[in-house]
């Protein structure tokens, strides 16, 4: 086993058991806090795949700004959530069980596809640079990326709207 | 070097496990918290299979970059009716959330 | 170029561990005689009524809100910004009128009020 | 032979790949020690800071400072050290234990983690990724988690509201240091910090000085100093977010304050003052460290002056001249330099020339922004508020009469 494999087993390792305490514990604001630790293994798992800006962005939004919107929120409603009793519903074996059924088989179709055929190459250009010309080249993803600025602004206009009141 | 199916399964297993959130949890928070798991599995989907794929195509980074905006506004408008609901109706449990049911 | 991240993530390590050690090191050799006053909430020298959940204000949430619209639209741009050279008038125009709709969105929060510590 | 760093970290690579040990982990031996090296130094910085800042605050306000310990006090900080080592943690009642410790350790890592990508000389770098500035903005936010979770676990009203506090602020200056950081990328066309430093011909200060004013302006609360304090404003909310916290757990946020205001220096001479570059400096990485240390301390001073002198400012002024000034200017200072950089490029002028007009176009921009400041808001006329003659202190009536 390379030195490789074994960071990205203790990355996964990891992250896959905070997403568990994500869904399972019933504080909310331990889940929360869970819920950052497994959005850096997620970063951690960008940069393994050389996708360094999407890592740091992945820290930069996710922990440093959508973690913390959350937690905001979970104190602003503690009044009415308390952190006792049960935090799950009547379906949770469902759920459960449709969970394990989706990992199990979507792990057998991934395996038995030609994606363990697929090698690496290396890179020749800087990904952050080749992503900023294509993100606003013409025959690219310019128009998508005009258009995530219109819908955050719709975003920002209709979560104002809806959360201020005077 | 670590096959793609690895990232994949990994990917699976996060998207799993972020469902059951969706579907178990009462709160609707928990819930919000759950989506940003699936949403953070099919990023990782997406970034594997621009690395292991032809890396002079950056679509897989650049829906990824797409897909962080669209979370960050899911989360902005989700939180916010969130707290709205909280104001007006004093529930943040999913299931008493019943507006347009009669 | 992993070899520089592989840094980082050593440096991670390190970072957490100094300042664990530094706490961990006055729970040997320092006192340990807790006693219920010593542990109270502080609250200049009352007694602690109800717990310290207060209600705060939604404001907090609102600024938290409209940073997290900015903070993820200033991300966007970084990537604009490193490939500049590479860019004809046309693509630096794009980024401006990105920035223009950014701006049009604090417009309207200020106008709204949102930005009003009331 | 002017690169002794080097030499001695190729040297103890060597002597452990001849002791047989496998390459990859030399590398991450010598890696851990390097991080280590760099980590420490930072510490010990702190230390001899903490002697600085009080000898600074000490003289500006006419008093003479630490001077008891050792020459000129400068045992003071150790003396301290010993202190705090030896006192007891108490954790409050109620508290959420586990996020209680972790919270100092975690608000002492955000700071220490920027040094990784900070470069001390033109060969002494730690990481050098093409990502740099946006690692640093992404450290950041393990501060704001930090602050949030030491404010929650507390269980106290004034640890909670300090919280609350201390996160508005953050996150709301985040906004605009993030846009003016945008601003050295764009000239560097690269995020990558040796790249920032090696672009500055001439340094980005003269380029671009809007954007280091704002960056100075928005570091300083985020490092929440005076007169940014409000985070932790004693006299209203006791001590913010670490009220409930003694001895090392305590000595952790007051460290990290202090590290964190060396850091800002340090970004500062990186971003805009050309780092490590000085006459020399190419050939003598030594002198590259001297010459980052130098404009480090710099900055350091400017921003302890500058808390020294101002008082803080109230919550809804501080929200306000973020969210109504700041964040509006960074934005355009960002389009008017990319739009005069591109023109600038197109005309294919001189650097000289380019330097001059993008100095120009932001004296513009200021001049413009006084302009409109003094249109909206009118000199008032301090008013001098006239109180009646009060006796401080009135001497008690003699009964014996």
């Amino acid at each position: 086993m390379s030195g490789v494999e074994i960071i990205f087993i203790i990355v996964a390792i990891v992250t896959l058991l905070a997403a568990l305490f994500v869904v399972t514990t019933p504080n909310l604001v331990h889940a929360a806090l869970w819920l950052i630790l497994a959005l850096f293994g997620v970063a951690a798992t960008f940069v393994l795949l050389n996708a360094t800006f999407l890592a740091v962005v992945q820290v930069v939004v996710y922990i440093g700004a959508i973690a913390v919107l959350m937690i905001f929120a979970i104190m602003l409603t503690r009044r009415v959530m308390e952190d006792s009793g049960p935090q799950i519903n009547s379906n949770w074996i469902l759920a459960a069980l449709l969970g394990l059924v989706l990992f199990v088989g979507l792990t057998f179709v991934l395996i038995n596809s030609g994606a363990a055929n697929a090698s690496l190459s290396d890179l020749v250009v800087d990904p952050v640079e080749q992503l900023g010309k294509e993100l606003v080249s013409p025959n690219a993803y310019v128009i998508p990326f005009e258009l995530a600025s219109v819908l955050l602004l719709a975003a920002m206009i209709g979560s104002i709207v809806i959360a201020w009141k005077k | 070097m670590i096959s793609l199916t690895w990232y994949l399964i990994f990917a699976a297993a996060l998207f799993s496990i972020g469902l059951y959130g969706v579907l178990a949890r009462k709160n609707a928070i928990a819930i919000l918290m759950g989506i940003e798991l699936m949403l953070n599995a099919v990023n990782i989907n997406l970034v594997a299979f621009w690395r292991y794929g032809d890396l002079a195509n950056i679509a897989g980074q650049a829906f990824a970059v797409i897909v962080f905006a669209v979370a960050a506004a899911e989360v902005a408008v989700g939180l916010a009716l969130v707290i709205s609901l909280y104001r007006r109706r004093n529930t943040i449990v999913a299931e008493e959330i019943d507006l347009m049911k009669w | 170029m992993l070899d520089n991240w592989l840094y980082i993530g050593l440096f991670i390590i390190v970072a957490l561990f100094i300042p664990a050690v530094a706490v961990s090191l006055p729970r040997l050799i320092g006192p340990r005689k807790p006693n219920a006053i010593k542990q109270e909430i502080y609250e200049c020298g009352m007694e602690t009524v109800g717990d310290a959940w207060v209600q705060f204000k939604v404001q907090y949430y609102i600024f938290a809100l409209i940073f997290l619209i900015f903070d993820i639209e200033t991300v966007f741009l970084f990537p604009w910004a490193v490939a500049f050279d590479k860019l004809p008038l046309f693509a630096v125009m794009e980024g401006v009128l990105f920035i223009l709709i950014l701006l049009a969105g604090l417009m309207y929060a200020w106008r709204k009020g949102a930005l009003d510590w009331a | 032979m002017g690169d002794p760093i080097n030499l001695i970290s190729q040297w103890f690579n060597n002597l452990l790949l001849g002791w047989g040990l496998a390459e990859g982990l030399v590398k991450v031996i010598s890696l851990a020690i390097g991080a280590a090296i760099v980590a420490t130094l930072g510490l010990v910085t702190v230390i001899a800071l903490i002697w600085v800042e009080r000898k600074i605050a000490g003289r500006l306000q006419d008093r003479p400072g630490p001077n008891r310990a050792g020459p000129f006090g400068l045992f003071q900080p150790f003396a301290d050290m010993i202190k705090i080592f030896t006192k007891e943690i108490t954790t409050p009642d109620g508290a959420d234990k586990v996020a209680f410790n972790i919270a100092p350790i975690l608000a002492m890592a955000s700071v220490l983690m920027i040094w990784a990508v900070v470069p001390f000389a033109g060969t002494v770098v730690g990481a050098n990724i093409n990502v740099g500035v946006l690692y640093i903005v992404a450290v950041g936010s393990f501060g704001i988690v930090a602050v949030l979770m030491a404010g929650w676990s507390s269980n106290n009203k004034f640890a909670l509201l300090g919280a609350f506090r201390a996160v508005a602020q953050m996150v709301s200056y985040e906004v605009p240091m993030v846009i003016a950081l945008l601003v050295p990328v764009l000239l560097a066309r690269s995020m990558g910090m040796n790249d920032i430093v090696a672009a500055q011909t001439p340094w980005f200060i003269i380029i671009a000085p809007l954007a280091a004013l704002i960056f100075l302006i928005t570091s300083m609360a985020e490092v929440g100093r005076a007169p940014f304090d409000l985070l932790e404003a004693e006299s209203e909310i006791v001590a913010g977010f670490h009220t409930e916290y003694s001895g090392m757990g305590f000595g952790m946020f007051y460290v990290s304050e202090f590290l964190h205001v060396w850091t800002v220096g340090a970004l500062i001479a990186t971003f805009f003052f050309g780092g490590w570059s000085g006459p020399g400096a190419e050939n003598f990485p030594i002198l590259g460290i001297l010459y980052f240390y130098m404009k480090t301390f710099i900055g350091y001073f400017l921003v302890t002056w500058i808390r020294l002198s101002l008082p803080r400012i109230r919550i809804d002024q501080m929200l306000a001249f973020n969210w109504k000034f700041l964040t509006p200017l960074s934005l355009v200072v960002l389009i008017v330099t990319a739009v005069v950089d591109k023109a600038l490029e197109m005309a294919g002028v001189e650097r000289w020339a380019y330097a001059l007009i993008m100095l120009a176009a932001n004296l513009l921009i200021g001049w413009i922004v006084v302009l409109i400041l003094k249109a909206v808001e009118p000199n008032r006329k301090r008013q001098r508020v006239e109180f009646e003659h009060r006796p401080v202190a009135v001497a008690p009536k003699s009964t014996d009469s």
